[in-house]
């Protein structure tokens, strides 16, 4: 029987969910908001709802306002796609108690993995090595001094509620960490609407690799390998891999962290999609990071290499139906995938740059797929994340998935507003990366944003002139 | 027409483009003025699109620019004008804090008449999520402050002055 | 060093062939013709030729003209695509004795595979299993009656030169058999310059099974796993998939008859991307039908599965450099793939439909590809083949495939010509089809084409017309 | 507006077609009066996309039809007039052979005078480098032959009459 979903999201990952959910078969819900009027996912949306609002905490955030529309449109189940309430347990529970299923991990999994204090403890209870640091919440800035002199500095200040590197600062000194304390507490409790903050250890060099679980609610939990993600700007992913370089050959190892990561969706009977987040040392020691119990930004690169449709089988899951595979054994990896996010920001400075696309063109190659939400006349408002796009290429050997991404990079074509395109231009071409070797600390080491070249030849300003020009003539056709 | 291309420094570059035919081969032909000798472009449209070469035999695409008012913001670093120069172009002195994007003043940290210091945070500004801290360019003392905690900005806003 | 390479063909292939040119880093050559001024493939090349002439024979078919241009232009190496001049052995030696790399194998090869008689002898030369009938070209009707009788009716027509169904067709009588064999050797002397017919017994229920051979000019020959392309209408396939169904979970046959593929590529020095295409009976026996010495259209369904890039390693082969992988064992499959040919024709009589395209749009889904030349205002011309796309889609096992495939079609939305279309949506409801149960009968037996609806709904109707209005309310804007 | 849409058969549908108003949500409503009640259709543009709707909650893409006449032909079988009825369409005899595609005469198989019956090969036609066998429908006497071999013909093209 065909299910009234709810998309409660926007952007590229609006889009990817509604695909998915017509896929199966289901009716894709979608919503529109006062601040967004023309949203590019309702093209991929059989139903639009108006979501009263100009902000997010008056549209996206809001729970009360969404489930009176749950209610009033009959709809059966929620996607709520990653950010927003993706986590919040709060509104899971509601949904359970308004008899509308939630697509995601049950409420339990949500809360314990959603605290950053009791996730890091259950890790430990089950045997999955976390960073040191405190062991919960922290009271104000003193206490998180003194856990900081203990452990030995540099510590991060993190959000309890946290994710995708918001409300996140590294400080290397009690100074410091003083003037960093207000400050995320601050950023969580705007982001994430819970202000606890935790202090860690800060791991030198250090790896961002994570494993991909997917599980249904008859108890068959399994991982779809891992995937690298320590090209970071601001402590965002900007470039994911799957599989890790770092890892490479070392299947050991492989093996070694997806079964850690099963170990720790096990003590949450976790039942949905899910990402264990783990940081990684020099000498290949990992620690437990966090478990994001949502769909990720970077999941296409997994879906690439194992072939598996990681959406469809979370909403399969979450209707209690059985996944499109019945063993560990039918999971392997075959050839290497690399994602870019494309973001609407200074490709030098990185700074967000919202705007409007004046111009949007692009190829397609064989082993490509971009997941994006842009057209030309497309705002970029201040209001959401400068994420817009994400090209994913898939090669046989990660070699050959670079040689990909350099061809599409070369014709991926947005103009109006800066992005990071240029920058990526420059990662691909740049001989630590190529090869593989680098760590969380590539963009502050080896700074490639100072090789972008921010002036265009004089012949790409007359060509820039009589694109516009051409476009006048067809005006007055 | 004159085109005008200016970068968000301010520097300049305008120059002349016309039409001037159509080629034998039906490409139609645009002529650059500017410094030496004028330069020749072909431009052809093919399936809905349009390209572009020099020689008529080695083409690229001319991607779609979507603009009704002969002003277009090329990567955001480049104006494109078309047909007038705009009034008003200058850049800032160092002592004016202006925003480079949209945002929401978070938290003012300074007052008029305060002595700073260059890298002192004067302002939070939160935009497209993060928090942001603006810090002085220069040492001297705050002449101005233009907003105030929780206005809502646009993108170019100057909001503290600071006399050297 | 970065070569220029021209590119003897145009339509979806020619797009293909230019995108991976320039992958490569290389300079994709194109050309225009007289009827053709504007191909879509052009978007892709860097430099364009004019070719003069307004038929086939005086342009794409034209080697003199072809040779001369290649001169004039520097070409260093020349893709044939498929058709055309691509398994002309003619060229390939003309090219050759220009000092031009020809991207394909060896002229020895294509001279051999591509005369049906001794390719069959060398096929079982080399202990690979025929098809029992003529041993080579046969002189006239008389003979070919004389053989009929001795391996008995049915019995299939064939142009020694042909492929693709082109050129082909089956005689139940004596009688059938001399009134179509003077239609036949037309055919073959229109279509591929050759008058030369043989004839051989036509096996029933078969299935049309191909194994995809790649290999470089060192004497690596890896194969890259099986198709199944047994949905045809007049001898030609609409529907592949990769793996075949056919041979399903029996790895022992897939690995009988891709090693019996390695075998004959070996007895000719291949070189290059080719297809070894096999009949299968019901009992799994199979027997060699011929070689294509060619990249083929339904390659994508094996790049989907086994995530290599046939296109760009056929080039590297041509080029003398290293293929992207060294050995048969870094050659899986992985997941299920199939391809849809989207045809300019009427979905229920399968006939020619060209036409100029009116409209035209598309879903992309997570697993997809769309390899096409589509754009509105095409013009579908009678010149050339009416295939216009190939909508691929990739699933973790058949069924996921197929669900993809369903939804794809569902918004593929081609208007002003006729397509078959309507054909596919009916042929993936078919329960025959979705069983994985067909041969290559199951177009003439099953009739899945009488279940396509020809008429519109009423309120469909009312949408054209609304369609159109808007249309006209864009222009006076 | 008035709409003829007309299929291959001859068969015809009119209705009348107007833009309404504009919907408080900016719809654009239009309004379609065929047969019994009339019925109306929300159209809302966005992203450079239409959509259609019947209640304004559940919406489909509208796709655009490239047109500049007015009238446009459906998937080959429907043509839609936009505004004017043409003139002279109708369905052929079954003793007349028309093209259904463009293509050149290969071979005639038959002449004036001619007796046929029905299945006879009369004539073989290429069209998208095939060879197809055009067969009499009707058994009788060839009336004309308006075709000669190597003649390219448009879709359409009456090539033979028989005379049942």
């Amino acid at each position: 029987m065909s299910k009234r979903i709810l998309i409660c999201n926007r952007g590229e990952i609006a889009i990817r969910v509604a695909r998915a959910v017509k896929e199966l078969g289901h009716i894709a819900v979608g919503f529109w908001t006062d601040n967004e009027l023309e949203p590019p996912h309702l093209e991929y949306c059989d139903v639009w709802l108006h979501l009263e609002g100009n902000n997010n905490t008056e549209t996206y955030l809001n729970m009360d306002q969404i489930l009176k529309l749950i209610k009033e449109n009959d709809i059966d189940a929620v996607h709520p796609g990653y950010g927003f309430l993706s986590e919040n347990t709060n509104f899971a529970k509601k949904l359970e108690d308004a008899g509308v299923i939630f697509i995601g991990p049950n409420s339990f999994a949500i809360e314990k993995m959603g605290d950053k204090a009791i996730s890091k403890q259950m890790a430990q209870e089950a045997g999955v090595p976390v960073v040191p640091g405190s062991t919960g919440e922290i009271a104000d800035a003193k206490e998180a001094l003194k856990i900081a002199n203990d452990i030995g500095f540099p510590v991060l200040l993190k959000a309890v509620a946290g994710g995708g590197g918001k409300g996140m600062r590294i400080c290397n000194s009690a100074d410091e960490l003083d003037k960093n304390f207000e400050a995320v507490r601050r950023e969580a409790a705007s982001s994430f609407g819970n202000p606890g903050v935790l202090v860690e250890k800060f791991i030198v060099n250090p790896h961002h690799i994570e494993v991909q679980i997917i599980a249904d609610k008859k108890g068959n939990i399994f991982h779809c390998y891992e995937r690298e993600c320590s090209v970071q700007r601001r402590h965002q992913k900007i470039i994911e891999e799957a599989p890790s370089p770092f890892i490479g050959e070392d299947t050991a190892l492989r093996e070694e962290i997806c079964e850690t990561a099963i170990k720790l969706a096990q003590a949450v009977n976790y039942d949905s999609a899910g990402t264990v987040e783990f940081i990684m040392g020099e000498d290949k020691s990992f620690y437990f990071l966090e478990m994001n119990t949502r769909i990720q930004v970077e999941h296409p690169i997994t879906e690439e290499i194992t072939g598996i449709d990681l959406v469809a089988n979370m909403i399969k899951a979450a209707l209690g139906e059985e996944l499109d595979f019945n063993s560990q054994s039918e999971i392997s990896i075959n050839g290497h995938a690399i994602e870019c996010r494309i973001c609407a920001e200074d490709p030098v400075t990185m700074l967000p740059a919202p705007g409007k696309i004046a111009g949007f063109d692009f190829t397609s190659l064989q082993g490509m797929r971009f997941d994006h939400c842009i057209y030309p006349g497309f705002e970029v408002k201040p209001d959401f994340d400068p994420m817009i796009g994400k090209l994913i290429l898939k090669g046989s050997k990660r070699e050959v998935a670079i040689r990909k991404v350099r061809e599409s990079l070369k014709h991926l074509y947005i103009d109006g507003i800066k992005t990071n395109t240029p920058l990526h231009r420059v990662i691909f071409e740049e001989e630590n990366f190529v090869a593989g070797k680098y760590t969380t600390n590539y963009i502050s080491e080896i700074k490639p944003q100072e090789n972008v070249l921010s002036l265009l030849e004089e012949s790409e300003l007359f060509t820039k002139a009589i694109a516009l020009e051409i476009e006048g003539m067809r005006e007055t056709l | 027409m004159r085109y005008y291309i200016i970068n968000s420094e301010g520097r300049e570059v305008s120059f002349d483009l016309s039409y001037v035919r159509e080629s034998e081969s039906k490409s139609k032909v645009f002529r650059v003025s500017h410094a030496e000798k004028p330069k020749e472009y072909y431009v052809k449209e093919m399936a809905g699109k349009a390209f572009i070469s020099e020689d008529e035999k080695t083409w690229s695409k001319l991607p779609r620019l979507y603009s009704k008012k002969g002003l277009v913001n090329i990567n955001e670093t480049l104006n494109v004008y078309r047909g007038f120069k705009p009034s008003g172009l200058k850049g800032v002195k160092a002592g004016n804090l202006v925003t480079e994007m949209p945002g929401k003043v978070i938290k003012v940290m300074s007052a008029e008449g305060a002595i700073v210091n260059e890298g002192d945070t004067l302002l939070i500004l939160e935009a497209m999520k993060m928090e942001n801290e603006i810090k002085a360019g220069v040492s001297g003392v705050v002449k101005a402050v233009h907003v105030s905690e929780g206005q809502v900005l646009e993108s170019g806003s100057l909001m503290i002055e600071i006399e050297e």
